[in-house]
Formats: C-alpha cells, structure tokens, sequence
C-alpha cells in the first residue's frame, strides 16, 4: 500500500496569499494513499526540509508530493531532502502551485480548488513512481574543440594546461579565425596578428592538443563523457608529414589568379596555397576545384618543385574517429555580404565594401599592404562614408539584434582611414553609439574629437552610382531628420555580424539548439551562458552571439573550466529519466513486435535492434531495445509504439494515465 | 446556478511550454483557473490516447502545446507531434469528436504572455460550447450507470 | 489459374518452396485460405473472383513462420500487404515467393519485391466508390450528427476482435487493447469502449494500412471500419505524400515528418 | 484558343485621368485573348490617407469589392491601379489575419468575404497570362532605352505582398528585357513621385518626380516606363513643375507597361490612348519583331 | 411436466407480442436490420423476420449480454463500498421466433453458469426468460443439428415451440410450466389440438455424426496432429465464440473512474491467444491449435463429463461467421472418422 506524504508550501506569502494551504493541505490528507499531510511557510528551508525528512522516517512513507513552486525550481532539493531521509529521490514529484497558481490566478474558491486538484493529481502520480538508480557513465578525458579561431585557441590551451588531452578541428588550412584576419584591434590598436600568432604557434607545439585543420566534424554520437566523433580530414594532396613548408610549390603554380578568401576576395592566391604567411600549420593545400591538374588532367608543377616529395595527388578524404567527453563549440560568426543589401546596390558596386574586407585593406599583410585604395580602380578614396548598424537592430531585415563589435570596430575604422589619409574625410552613419566596455567609450570620443570623424546620427536609405560617385543618401535625426546626400568614393558597410553558414547543421548534428539567427543556444541566458542544453557540450565565442575578442577569450577560459570540472571526475551520474523497452519470459520475451517504427523516432540513435536468439543461435526475434546511455529521455519512441511495449520512467503510461484520470473526482 | 466553469487539461512539453508557464507565473500575468497543467518531456511523448482519456475522465477541452518548431529539445519530438496531431484531429473530426475543444499551440519558454492568451481563449472559446456532455455521458455515465 | 497452378507445382516439385499459401474450395459455395505442401494438393489449388481474403495474414502466423521458404497467390491487396510488412521488418525477402496475380485475375507470375512494388504501383486503389461516398455522407454531417452516426456504428460490435484478427498489418503480439495498467482501451464492448478500440485502431493502422477492407468483409456484424483507415490513407497521401503498400524500405507517415508539414490549427 | 476569363477591377483612376492605362490593359488583353470581366457594381477601394483615420471604412470598401468579386464566381482578380492593389491586398492580409475584424467588416458590408480570391497587380497579370504568349504574339522589338519606376505601391509593404524586392525590384524589367528593350540601371526605381501630394502641393511634386525623371534622362533612358496611374499623371503632367525644379526641360515620355506592350503586339497607338500625354510620345522605327528574346530569370522574391 | 398440444393463429401473433408488451414483459425477436437479421427489442409482429435461417448472433445475450454489470463500487479513503446489483430489476422477457437451437443453447450454458456455484444474475436473467421457439422450414448447409442430439423441432430448452403446419397455423407444443403461464394468460389466443406430427412441416437435416463417438475419438486425440492441421487458418477471433449460443466464457473487467467504478463481465473466447496467458508471459496454450483443440474438447468431452451436456447445438452459427470457413461440422466429422 502507497504511504504518501503531501508537504504544502506557503512560500512565504507568495503561495498563501492566494490559496488557502490548510485547507489544501487538509483536503489532502483524504486522498486514498495519503497518510501524511501538513503545511508551511518554507518547505524549502531547512527547517521545512526536515519535516519532510522526519515525516518520511516517522511514517514511513513511500512517496513524497511536495506542493510548492514550479520543479524546475527545486525539485532537485526535494529530491536530496528524500534521499537523505532514506527514500528514493526519485519517489518524489512536485505539485506546482506558485508559477502555476497562486502568482496566476486570483485569490478564490477556483483557486483552492485548482491548488487541490494538482495536488491529487500529483499524489496519483507519485503512487506508480519507480525506484530509479541514477545512470553512471565513465569520463573520456578528452576534449574536442570546434574552430581554431581566438576562442577555440584559447579554451583548447587551457583544457591542455589543465592536464587533459584536446583534439582540435579546424576546417580551413590554418587556425586562427576571423582575428587572424584583422588589421588593428580596439580599443588599444595593437596588431592583431602580433598578439594571436604566438598563440597559435603554442597550439600546434603543445603536446596536449591534436590538431587537425583542413578538417569538419562528420558525425557526433553519444553522450556526456562519452562521445564518439567522426572527423573528416579533407584531402589537402600534401603530406604534412613530409612537407617541410617552404613554400616553393605555392610560388611555382601557374594558376595565380584564384580569389584569395583570406583576403575576402580583394587579393590572389596559386592553387596550391597556404591561406596567409603565419598559418599554423604552415602546410600548403591544393584547391582541387582551380587546381589545373585535377581540372584537366595535367600540370604537376608543385609536384616536380616540390623537394619533399611531399605532394600527393591521389590523397583522398580520411575519416577519423575519435572518443571525447566533452565539446566546445567555438565556431565563431560571420559578416553579411554587402549584397545583402539591396539599397546599397545588391553587392553590384565594387566599392561598397564590408568591415572585415576594411579591416584586410588596413593591414600592413593585406593585399594594398596596409594602403587606402579602392577596389575598382586602385585610387584612394578622400571621401569615405562608413555605416554602422548596416543589417544590425533592423527588423525588416529579419536580425533585430545588435552586432556589438560594429560600433567599436567603425571608429576604429575612421580613425585607421584618417592616420592613412590626412586629407581624407571620414563620414560614420550610426543609430547609436554602443561603446560600453573598458575603454571603449574613450576609444570612439578619440575617433570623434581627436580624428575628426564626422559622425551622423541617421540611417542610409540608399546608395547608389551616378557619374563614378557613390551617391549616399541617409537622414541626419540630430539636424531635424533632414535628408544629406554625400558623394563618397567608397562605403564601407558594418554588416551584421551573422552566424556561420554551417552552424545549423552542425547544431543537428549535435543535438544542441540554437536561436532562430542560427547562433547556438546557451543553457541559460545568466547562470549558464556558456552550457548548451545537451550535457557535456559547451559554448564559446561568436558562435553564440556576436562578440569581441575578450569577450570571446573570456568564454572560453570558461568552457576550459566547466570542462576541467567535468574531467575532475571518474564517473559521471545521469538523470535515470530515460525509456526502456519491455521484456517478458519465453516465448514471448517482449511484446515488442519488432517493426522498429520507433526506430527513425528517436533523435539520439538510441534504439537499437536486439537479436534474442535461443541456446543453438538461431534467431527467434528481434526486439527493439533502447541504449540507456544514449537515450535522453524525450519520450517519443513511447508515443509511437502501437503496442506500448516502450515506456519511459518518469513520465511512465501508469503515471500519466492516472495522473489524468484523477481530474475526475473535482 | 453558477456559470458553467470549464475543465481544462493542459498537456504540455517541460523545456518549451511548461517553462513559459512558469514565465506567466514569475510575470504575474493572470489567467483562468480553469486549467489542469500535465507535464510531459516532449510533445513527442503526448500519446493521444491521454486526450481521450482526458475527455473520458471529464475535461470539456484540452491544450497540447510545446515548442515551436525547430525549437524542440530533443530535436524533433514537436514535428512527430504535429504529424500525430493532423492524423489525431482528422480521425476526430471523422468520428464526430469535438475538435473545437481540443487546442493545440506551440508556446515557447519565453512565450509567459502567449500561455496566458491560449489559457484564456481557450477557457472562452469552451465556456461557449458548454460542457463535453456527448463524451461524458458516453465515457462516464452510461458506464456507471 | 492454370499458369498459377502450374508456378506452384513447379514451385513444390522443385524443392523451391516448402509451403505454398493459396486457396480451395470451401464450404457451401465459399472459397477458404489453403496451405499446399505437396505437388499433387495442388489439384485442390482455385482462384477466382471470391478469392479475395488476404491472405498476408497467413505469414505471421506459426505455419508459414515455421516454414524455411514459401510462396503466396497474391492479388494486389496481399502484395501490398507483403510489401508493408517487409518495411515494418516482419517478413523477409529471401524467404518468400510472390506469385502476383492483378486484380482482373491475371497471373503475373513470380515476383521479387522490386517486381512487386512495380506491381502495386500500376494496380488501383482498393477504394471502392461505395466506401467513397459513405466517407463524404459522413462528413457532410453535422458534428454531433456524425458522432452519434458511429456510436450507432459501432454499438453491435461485440469486440470479437476479427478485425484485428483478420488484418495483416494487426500483428502485434499483444495488442493496446490487452494491455492493462493503465487499461488504455475498455475491453468491455460498451459504446465507449467499442468507439476508443475503432479509433485506436484507426490511428495505429494510420500510414500503414494498405485498404485491402479484409477488416470490415470479416466483421460478424457488417460495421463500416474500413472506410476509417480508408479516409485516414486518402488524408495522409495528400497531405504527406505517404502511402503504404508500395514500398519494401519504407517508413510510415507518423514515424517521420518534414520540417514544413502543413497544419492550419496550431496556435 | 481558350478564352481565359479573368475578374478586373478598373477603380476610379482608369475611369477618369488615366483612362489610357484601361484601354491599353483592355486593348492587350483582347488581343490575346483574355477576357476581363469588371465586378459588377464596384465601388471606390478608399486609397486616399483614410486608413489612417477610420479603418473599419478602409477595410469595408475593398472588402465589398472582394466579397463581390467573389459571388460573381471570380477566381483571380486583376488590379492595375497600384494605389487599388495595395488596398486589396492589404485588406485580404488583415482580414485573413484578425479575425475578429473580419466577422465585424463582414458585418458592415452585409456579405460574408471568405478571402479566396488571389488578387494580382499588372505585372503579376503580365507576368502569369501575357508574357508566354507574347512570342508568338509580337511584332515589333521595342528597342529603346527605357527606366521601369515601380513607384512605392507596388512593392511595399513587402511583408503583405510579397511581391518583388522592395529596394531593387527586377518584374518590370524583365518584361521590357522580353520586348527588347534596354532596361537601364538607375536609380530612382522605388522613390516616391509624390502622389499624397498630386494637388495640394505640387511644388512638392516637381521635387520629388524631378528626381526621377532626371535620373531616367541623364542615364540615357529614352522613356519612363510605369504601373501605377498616380505615377503615371505626376511624372507626366507635373512636367512644367518638374522642369521648373531641374532648371530645364526633359522630353522623355512616360508609358505605361500594357502600353509599352501594346506596341509591340502592334496595336494602334490610339488604341493604346498614346495621344492623350501631356509629353508626346514620339518613340517609333520599331525593329520588326525577329527571333525569341531570352531573358535571365532573376530571383525576384526578396530574399530574407 | 407433460407437454401441452395447441394451435395458435399466425394471425393472433399479433395481438400476442403486443399484449405480451402491454404486460410489462419485453419481447426479443430476429429483426433484419441493415441486412443483418439478429435478436431485437420488438413492439409487432411486423418488426420480426421469420424467414431467416438463423440470426448470426444466437440468444445468449438475454440472460449473458455482451456486456455486463455484476457490481459497482466507491473507494473512500480507506475503504471501498460495493454496491450490489438489485437483481429486481432485471426484466421478464420473451425470446420469441428463435430457433430449437436456440433455445437448446440456454441448456449447456445454464450448466456452466449453475452446475457448481450458482450465478445470481444469470440464474435470475434465465428465470424471468420465456422461450417460444419456431420449428425450422429451411436449413442450409451449415446446419448440423441432428448430429449433435437436436432436431429442427427439437422441443428442449423451448417453454413454447411453434411449427407451422399450415398457411395459417401454427402447431403450439407448450412444454414447461412457463410456457404454461403465457398459454394461460392469453389461452383466448390458443386453440386445442391433438398431436402433431412435425417431420413434414420442418427442414431436413442429415446426420453426419454422433457426439457419442466424437467423445470416444477424442479420448485418443489429445495429442493428435489434427488440430494442428485443422487450425492452419484460424485467424484466432472470437466470432465463433460469440455467436456460439453455448460459449459461456466470460471476462471480468473493473472500469474505475476516479473514486467511481464498476465491474463488469464481458464476452471471452478460448480462441484469443491471451485468454490463458499467465502474467509471467507463459501461455500454456501457446499456439492457435491448441486452442482449437481447447474448443472442441470443451464442448464435446469436458462440458459433457462435468456437466453432463455437450456444448454444442448444431446451429452452424460459428461456422457462418468465421472469416475464414472454419466449418465446425466439416472438422467434428473429420474428428469422427480419424
């Protein structure tokens, strides 16, 4: 027979203002099953969680409801409280009469009787609850980190510092990222290549990391601590353990004219290529899509120059598999296109460039090397028109967000435009000057007063070309909305700073969740901004939202930490949530029919087929069953089978029939 | 006699909707009394045969709400769902049940002020169409007659 | 029928098969499902126009799982059948021989699953116009009408479970409605309990029934439980493009979806 | 052939100043066979600011049109006033969306609009039931240099619409580019000529379509090629104040689009009511009509 | 009690099943409903078909309906209340125009119901249960009566038995002390009559087998293979059981509702596979024939050495219903010369 205990929580008066809890407490300790009823003020107190602990001892109870906030709450702490009394946690459910009472409804009759109502709904549940052990895993103690730009650098140096082995995959030739690309960084303008090149150097000599560029994660299967990833190492056609990197196959291939990406098409590059001077590693690939050879069939100068012999035509896709515990995705961003925008043209004028090309036309390695000219003739521009907000907070674009570093990287812009070119004028359209941030706001003010950037607050409604002028035209707010129309030789563009292209189906391909801008999904906003929803996998830098360099290092020290925590243990303890398939005694063994309709179901891959076989080996049938380690509990399987042969503990057909079943009696 | 008060069962995913609920809850937002929440991981997990069960055991309507789609925790639990659901609802309506009375929605976790709507409208909506008495009467008092 | 029996004796002389699954003479002027192990039964072998059981049944049952290797006279409805439950992993390619026959009665000799979905892509539908305009009386009646229609329906059923029994896709070896604790579906054939059994009978057979009506020719009491699978199979092929029956690697509509699945009811 | 049987509704513009438009819309539908048929007792859409002040009103007048239309059996409605098409779909997309307000516009106009009629503008009209046909149908090459203003109506709100990119729309050129003409890249494609403002303040007028029709000239374009009767009368009647603003005085003609087409399928200029312009239109030696035009189908659904 | 020879009218029918009515009595009878002919409510005459062979479902259901209540009860919170059904209220009925079969059927199916402990509710049903049967013109070939101890004017289990003799006539033998209280109660209705000889007013129906020698075979064929070959299309439904005027086998289902339930006896048939399946998962009768074999065992040798009435009456009812021609007659005959 059940012996449950109902506690009522007043939450101070947050519950009690509302719904009369005496009587609710009282009204339950009628219900068939219930032996023990009472309420107070703070359930969750420690004086309150010793009334459950000694009610359970002193009544022996077989179950607990505690009525109080929602379970997202604090079921966890009731849980504990029930443990340490001796009762299976998880012979304990919660009624929720705050979010979904009290704080809801008005003070009243219904209420009471709502408050009642999922009381006994939840004493009916709790009556069929099982005695659950929760699921212990082993811990991989290796990490996989996904992108090699500042943010991946930085948490796979400090994983491996830690003590703990890191496998890196970059899918470009080189790591480094969008900062290896950037002229100057705000708010201190030192060069970025300057303070990130080292550590790049230091990820490919640690002995901790394995670092695989020119490299995509595949597959990801498995679960916290235990994961098993598919890496696909693109064929570079080199041998990188022959290659000795010098560089003279790239300066011999006859096909120089290939849009250097690195450069964001602004620059050239050979076929055979390394994508900038500082690449780590600094192993060439061949682009087999301009490679000549591949395209026609001969060629093979880079082979014939090569001294290492290190060129390998035939080299095909190699997939690797590799065992982790744990993720960090640190994919990074990307930056719209100008011809993202068509009142600016659709991308057709050379000379509408975005802040990342800006940013490769400053620097001193970039294709002008470091000189102000214009793509379409080379000239230097003396009237230059930068907009901020260029896609960003603009709803009719569909990114209502703020790109965050536009602001701070647009002053930097004019200020690098006006120490290049004096007798240059520098215009910056803005919505807002966004500058908090140590130093930040001094950095725009020095942008305004000392560079003389002339900043208008206002939108630009179009740009277009007439007689070899880039016509702007935008709004001054501050000068009565008024409209201004400036004859610019080039725009720059702060385009929004959007997710990766490949971010979403990497999000399927590891179960995470991500926003509808496709950047992944943190845990929680606050208190877990660098955890995804799926356990043991982790999230750092502009994969998350657009962000700036220390923001991104800062994130990703955090990743390293939470996994060095994950790591400090052996084992690993999972919510026992999770479905199983039924068995019986022969010759039926299950009633599970073997159709596996459930098998395209389940999201994890956790349904698997299992031969039950008699003492010679032969097959008597097939049954489905669910890998405890992978299934994460959903439930779907259990609606899906026809003959109810899964069921899922916690949410079991039993509980949730009678939990409904109990509506009745109100 | 007192206004006909609807019985209203709330089937509802844990990540998406029941979260949301709570949102209605810490925004204060009020709304009617007259809904029964029925927590359940997934929306992939709401066995249709609850919903009948639900109108069995006395509901005059139900909500089955989860997350939007291409929000679900699990991935895809909420797009088996909706399938289940355009089947559930077409056989349904075939067979005479009261499709009016059953609402589905997808309310997301920050969605607190959505729930409250749904809750509402849906409390409306069957406060119009009277007690589920066909079901009831065939489910529950012929039985126990 | 000479070139069937010809197949079939073949199929047995030559040791190909073990068990042929077909038809004789039945009592009165009826026909019966048949089992032929030996050349000369095959004499007893028929096939007409009454010829119309689906036999499909027959391969989850004990003689045909206990047999290494079979064939089966098959008309479009057991070809579909067979085909159905390949994708649901219930029967085996290598064990079966399909001796396919069209719906006029033309034998079209041995067909390998690949032949067969051919075979049922080009036969037609089941659906018979009378069971169409049923389907549109139906709907065509007010709400409380149409309830009330099938409670009617539905009230001679005596839950003797013919239809479960006589449906190939009804193989589970225990079914919702023996499922107790919870008890899902009331076992008692009451009016509530006759309504939940046909619906959930209905949903589990939905994307999966193949519209054979075996169901509704083998009710003692003439209920018109086809026309609800045959609605739901009409429903899911426009709306999901998924129809069963015609495919060996198949998956039913309600064990996938598309991210775009068109509903206009979720708020 | 066929006779496609189309809805049409002329509104109060092509009845009165741009009658031109209505006759070279009738005259191109009847040379290929398309029949229009006018939806019996229409009335006025409302396209003036009244939305803004009572919008139940702005709602019921289009909405009579459409349940009217919709008796008569109609199943696609062609619109091609701008300022009407904007109203039409607009209220097609209100109604279909609150529900509330279309129980209470059903009951102010006495009929019940289900909202199944699809609505389309002149382009979309072209673009689904002339342009196939005109292969076989056209004479002469329009081979001129020609600007195609959209004006604001026809594609905004995008959101409602969903017709065309707002900023850079592409429908109109192609057309032109099948009649072999130069559609030109220029500049002023979607600004606004100034229509709110077409009587009371036509200094206003003379700023705003100066702008554009000195852009057309100045990049070469030999006419103006327009969808909208409000477009159509600034643009061309406002030239006095229109050269007053630019300081000199531009010949280029403004055609509509059926027009434009017109000649092409080789109708009487007069028919097409070319003589009613205030600025002559003088465009002739059309090249006689000699191979199929192809024409890059650009992605003309903003993209978002 | 000796039985009493009369005649009735077709035309007073009429007036019978109606004062039948008016006396508070209900009055069950075949009605052809949807093509279907099966036992019904009925106010006139005109609502009856005689013509049909045999209604698919046999008249057990007015004293063992398909479903039905035994108690109700209330759970409190530490107890539970049962209630009782009050057995007065349980109606008098007339099971009027079914077949001698029929009526033979409330024989076995009163033993399996009384012969050990006695079950009120039947008991009660059976007792405020008049049978008045019609003697068979017509058989069909399912039809196996006489093999199994009956006849088409077989008078047992009948309280009245009506054989037509003429146009306008039917030949009325009142054979119990129930028929006896309708015959008096509406004597006006009946004329005397002298003995009559029924063999040319009813169908003939030869005899296949002896239920004598299908209990001697099957004392041998316990382990025979002829179950196996005789089930090999058994779908494993239960319509044979259902319509089977003799099937006795019930099932007990308790519907709770909340604090509210009931307990209810329904249907059951040896045919389902979980009718014997024990809750490990072990069924003693794994396999479809061994539940044919339960069937005919039951009826042909347990029920006959228990109850001392064999559990068949020949209707051929199964026979009819089953979706894939099971002939019971074809197998029992099989059986008798094995």
């Amino acid at each position: 027979m059940a012996r449950i205990g109902v506690f009522i929580c007043h939450c101070g008066e947050n519950i009690s203002a509302t719904v009369d809890c005496p009587k609710v407490s009282e009204v339950a300790a009628k219900f068939p099953g219930v032996v023990y009823s009472i309420d107070y003020k703070y359930m969750c107190s420690d004086p309150g969680q010793s009334m459950v602990v000694n009610a359970i001892k002193e009544h022996k109870l077989t179950g607990v409801v505690v009525s109080a906030c929602s379970p997202r709450m604090h079921e966890p702490t009731f849980r504990r409280a029930c443990a340490e009394a001796g009762l299976n946690p998880y012979l304990c459910e919660m009624a929720n009469i705050r979010e979904h009472c009290s704080w809801v409804h008005e003070k009243g009759d219904k209420t009471d009787q709502k408050a009642i109502d999922v009381v006994r709904m939840m004493v009916e549940k709790v009556k069929r609850n099982n005695a659950l052990m929760s699921i212990k895993v082993p811990v991989t103690k290796t990490a996989l980190v996904i992108g090699g730009g500042v943010a991946g650098i930085q948490a796979a140096l400090d994983i491996a510092n830690a003590g703990h082995k890191v496998i890196m995959v970059e899918r470009d030739p080189s790591i480094g990222g969008h900062m290896s690309q950037l002229s100057e960084t705000f708010p201190t303008l030192d060069c970025s290549q300057c303070i990130l090149t080292p550590r790049m150097v230091e990820v490919a000599q640690n002995p901790n990391i394995k670092l695989y560029t020119y490299a995509e994660v595949e597959s990801v299967e498995g679960f916290v601590g235990n994961f098993t990833v598919k890496i696909r190492k693109k064929a570079k056609s080199v041998d990188e353990t022959v290659c000795n990197g010098c560089g003279l196959c790239t300066t011999k291939c006859p096909n120089k004219k290939i849009p250097n990406e690195f450069e964001l098409g602004m620059g050239k590059r050979p076929a055979i290529y390394v994508p900038f001077p500082q690449a780590v590693p600094n192993i060439p690939v061949i682009d087999k899509i301009n490679c000549t050879y591949y395209k026609t069939g001969k060629c093979k100068i880079c082979e014939k120059v090569c001294q290492a012999k290190a060129i390998r035509f035939d080299q095909e896709d190699e997939i690797i598999e590799v065992a982790v515990g744990a993720i960090a995705i640190c994919t990074g961003f990307d930056v719209k296109k100008t011809d993202f925008f068509p009142e600016y043209g659709y991308g057709k004028y050379k000379d509408i460039i975005d802040g990342l090309q800006f940013e490769r036309m400053a620097s001193a390695s970039g294709p002008t090397s470091g000189e102000m000219r214009r793509p379409s003739d080379g000239q230097t521009p003396k009237k230059i028109v930068f907009v901020a907000c260029a896609g960003s907070r603009d709803p009719a674009k569909g990114i209502e967000y703020c790109s965050k570093i536009c602001c701070m990287y647009t002053a930097k812009h004019a200020m690098l435009y006006k120490h290049k070119v004096h007798d240059g004028t520098a215009y910056v359209f803005y919505m807002d000057i966004r500058a908090a941030g140590k130093n930040y706001d001094e950095f725009t003010r020095r942008g305004i007063e000392e560079d003389g950037a002339k900043y208008i607050r206002g939108r630009v409604s179009k740009i277009y070309e007439r007689d070899g002028k880039l016509i702007v035209v935008g709004a001054d707010t501050l000068m009565n909305a008024e409209t201004v129309e400036i004859e610019a030789d080039m725009v720059v563009l702060a385009t929004a700073g959007v997710a990766n292209p490949g971010a979403e189906e990497l999000a399927q391909k590891l179960h995470v969740s991500y926003d509808q801008h496709k950047f992944f999904s943190e845990a929680h906003p606050k208190l877990k901004p660098v955890e995804t929803n799926t356990a043991g996998i982790y999230l750092a830098g502009a994969c998350q939202a657009p962000k700036d360099i220390p923001e991104s290092v800062a994130a990703a020290s955090g990743v390293a930490g939470k996994i060095s925590c994950l790591f400090a243990n052996n084992e690993l303890t999972r919510e026992p949530l999770i479905a199983f398939v039924d068995r019986t005694a022969p010759p039926e063994y299950s009633s599970c029919t073997g159709c596996f309709l459930c098998q395209p179901v389940c999201p994890y891959n956790a349904i698997e087929r299992e031969d039950v076989k008699d003492r010679n080996g032969n097959l008597i049938k097939q049954l489905a069953y669910i890998n405890p380690g992978l299934c994460q509990g959903c439930g779907t399987c259990v609606a899906v089978c026809k003959s109810k042969s899964i069921d899922i503990d916690g949410y079991t057909n039993s509980q949730m029939y009678y939990e409904v079943d109990a509506l009745l009696n109100s | 006699m007192s206004e006909f008060e609807p019985k209203i069962v709330a089937f509802v995913c844990n990540w998406c909707t029941y979260a949301g609920a709570d949102l209605t809850g810490t925004s204060r937002i009020k709304y009617s009394a007259n809904v029964r929440i029925v927590r359940f991981p997934c929306t992939g997990r709401i066995d249709y045969m609850l919903l009948t069960k639900a109108f069995a055991s006395g509901a005059d309507g139900i909500i089955v709400s989860g997350c939007h789609p291409n929000d679900c925790h699990y991935t895809s639990g909420n797009f088996y769902a909706r399938r289940r659901w355009m089947v559930f609802k077409k056989i349904c309506d075939f067979m005479g049940i009261d499709t009016r009375r059953i609402v589905f929605s997808w309310v997301s976790a920050a969605e607190g002020g959505k729930w409250a709507e749904i809750v509402n409208s849906t409390n409306e909506e069957i406060k119009k169409l009277g007690p589920y008495e066909s079901y009831h009467k065939l489910s529950t008092q012929d039985i126990l007659a | 029928m000479e070139e069937i029996k010809k197949i079939a004796k073949e199929l047995l002389a030559e040791n190909k098969v073990q068990l042929i699954v077909g038809f004789e003479k039945g009592s009165a002027n009826k026909v019966r499902p048949a089992f032929f192990t030996k050349p000369e039964e095959i004499d007893q072998l028929i096939y007409n126009e009454y010829c119309i059981h689906n036999i499909a049944l027959y391969l989850k049952k004990d003689i045909c799982q206990k047999a290494n290797n079979l064939a089966i006279i098959a008309n479009p409805n057991v070809v579909r059948s067979i085909l159905q439950l390949a994708s649901e992993n219930q029967i085996a390619e290598e064990k079966i021989k399909i001796i396919g026959i069209s719906f006029e009665g033309k034998c079209v000799g041995l067909l390998d699953f690949k032949a067969a979905e051919e075979f049922s892509k080009t036969q037609p539908k089941g659906i018979k116009p009378e069971d169409k305009a049923l389907i549109e009386k139906i709907q065509a009646m007010p709400l409380e009408e149409r309830f009330n229609y099938w409670v009617e329906a539905f009230s001679p059923c005596i839950k003797c479970y013919a239809c479960r029994a006589s449906c190939p896709m009804c193989y589970c070896g225990k079914c919702n409605v023996e499922t107790n604790n919870p008890q899902w579906i009331p076992v008692a054939p009451h009016k509530y309990g006759n309504l939940e059994w046909h619906m959930m009978r209905a949903m589990h057979l939905a994307g999966r029934c193949i519209n054979c009506g075996e169901c509704n020719r083998s009710c003692p009491v003439n209920i018109p439980l086809n026309i609800l699978s045959y609605m739901l199979s009409d429903f899911i092929l426009d709306e999901f493009d998924s129809e069963a029956g015609m495919n060996a690697v198949f998956t039913p509509a309600l064990s996938v979806y598309t991210s775009v699945d068109k509903e206009n009811f979720i708020k | 052939m066929q006779k496609i049987k189309l809805g049409y509704y002329p509104g109060c513009s092509l009845e009165g100043s741009s009658r031109e438009y209505n006759e070279s819309v009738q005259a191109i539908a009847e040379k290929l066979g398309i029949e229009l048929v006018s939806i019996p007792d229409w009335n006025c859409c409302g396209a003036t600011a009244a939305h803004n002040l009572n919008k139940e009103l702005s709602l019921s007048l289009p909405a009579r049109n459409l349940a009217l239309a919709e008796e008569a059996g109609l199943k696609e409605l062609v619109v091609p006033c701008a300022a009407c098409y904007s109203r039409f779909t607009t209220t097609q997309h209100e109604l279909m969306h609150d529900e509330t307000m279309h129980q209470k516009v059903n009951g102010i106009i006495g009929k019940e609009y289900k909202g199944n009629l699809r609505i389309l503008n002149v382009i979309q009209f072209i673009e689904e039931f002339i342009i196939d046909k005109l292969d076989d149908n056209i004479k002469f090459e329009f081979n001129k240099k020609v600007a195609c203003y959209y004006g604001c109506l026809l594609v905004r709100p995008n959101k409602i619409l969903n017709f065309d990119r707002t900023e850079d729309p592409q429908t109109m050129d192609v057309v032109m580019k099948k009649l072999g003409a130069d559609s030109i890249d220029w500049a002023y494609k979607t600004e606004c000529c100034g229509a709110g403002f077409s009587v009371s303040f036509t200094e206003a007028v003379g700023r705003l379509s100066g702008k554009i029709v000195e852009d057309a000239d100045h990049r070469g374009a030999e006419a103006l090629i327009v969808a909208c009767p409000m477009c159509h009368s600034n643009l061309d009647m406002r030239r006095p104040e229109i050269d007053k603003y630019n300081g000199k005085k531009l010949n280029i003609p403004v055609l509509y689009i059926t027009q434009a087409i017109g000649l092409a399928l080789g109708i009487d200029r007069n028919i097409l009511g070319l003589q009613r312009h205030f600025v002559t239109v003088k465009l002739n030696d059309f090249k006689p009509f000699a191979k199929k035009i192809e024409v890059e189908n650009l992605q003309i659904t903003e993209e978002i | 009690m000796e039985i009493i020879n009369k005649l009735i009218d077709k035309s007073s029918l009429s007036a019978l099943i109606e004062r039948l009515n008016t006396s508070g009595k209900q009055v069950y009878a075949p009605v052809t409903k949807n093509g279907l002919c099966d036992f019904a409510k009925v106010e006139s005459v005109q609502e009856i078909d005689f013509d049909s062979i045999a209604t698919i479902q046999s008249a057990k259901s007015l004293v063992f309906p398909k479903v039905e209540k035994l108690l109700s009860y209330e759970k409190t919170y530490d107890d539970v209340i049962v209630k009782e059904v009050d057995l007065t209220k349980i109606p008098e009925v007339i099971a009027f125009a079914g077949r001698p079969c029929d009526a033979a059927g409330f024989i076995p199916l009163n033993a399996i119901f009384t012969s050990d402990s006695v079950d009120q509710i039947f008991k009660t049903r059976l007792d405020k249960l008049s049978i008045i049967s019609i003697s068979c013109k017509k058989a069909d070939d399912f039809c196996f009566c006489t093999s199994v101890n009956g006849s088409p004017s077989n008078t047992s289990g009948s309280d009245i038995l009506l054989t037509e003799i003429s146009e306008t006539t039917y030949y009325a033998e009142i054979i119990t002390e129930k028929g006896k209280a309708i015959l008096d109660a509406y004597a006006d209705l009946f004329k005397d009559s002298a003995v009559v000889d029924k063999t040319p007013f009813v169908a003939k129906i030869d005899k296949q087998f002896s239920t004598e020698i299908i209990n001697e075979k099957l004392k041998t064929l316990f382990e025979s293979d002829i179950w196996d070959h005789q089930a090999m299309r058994c779908v494993g439904c239960g319509a044979c059981a259902f319509v089977c005027p003799a099937c006795g086998c019930f099932d007990i289902q308790d519907e709770t509702k909340g604090k509210d339930g009931v307990r209810h006896r329904c249907w059951d048939s040896c045919g389902f596979k979980i009718f014997t399946m024990h809750t490990s998962g072990h069924n003693p009768r794994e396999k479809q024939a061994q539940r044919w074999r339960q069937r005919i065992f039951h009826k042909f040798s347990y029920q006959p050495e228990q109850q001392q009435e064999f559990g068949c009456v020949g209707c051929g009812r199964c026979s009819r219903a089953c979706p894939s021609d099971m002939n019971i007659a074809e197998h029992l005959k099989a059986i008798a010369v094995k």
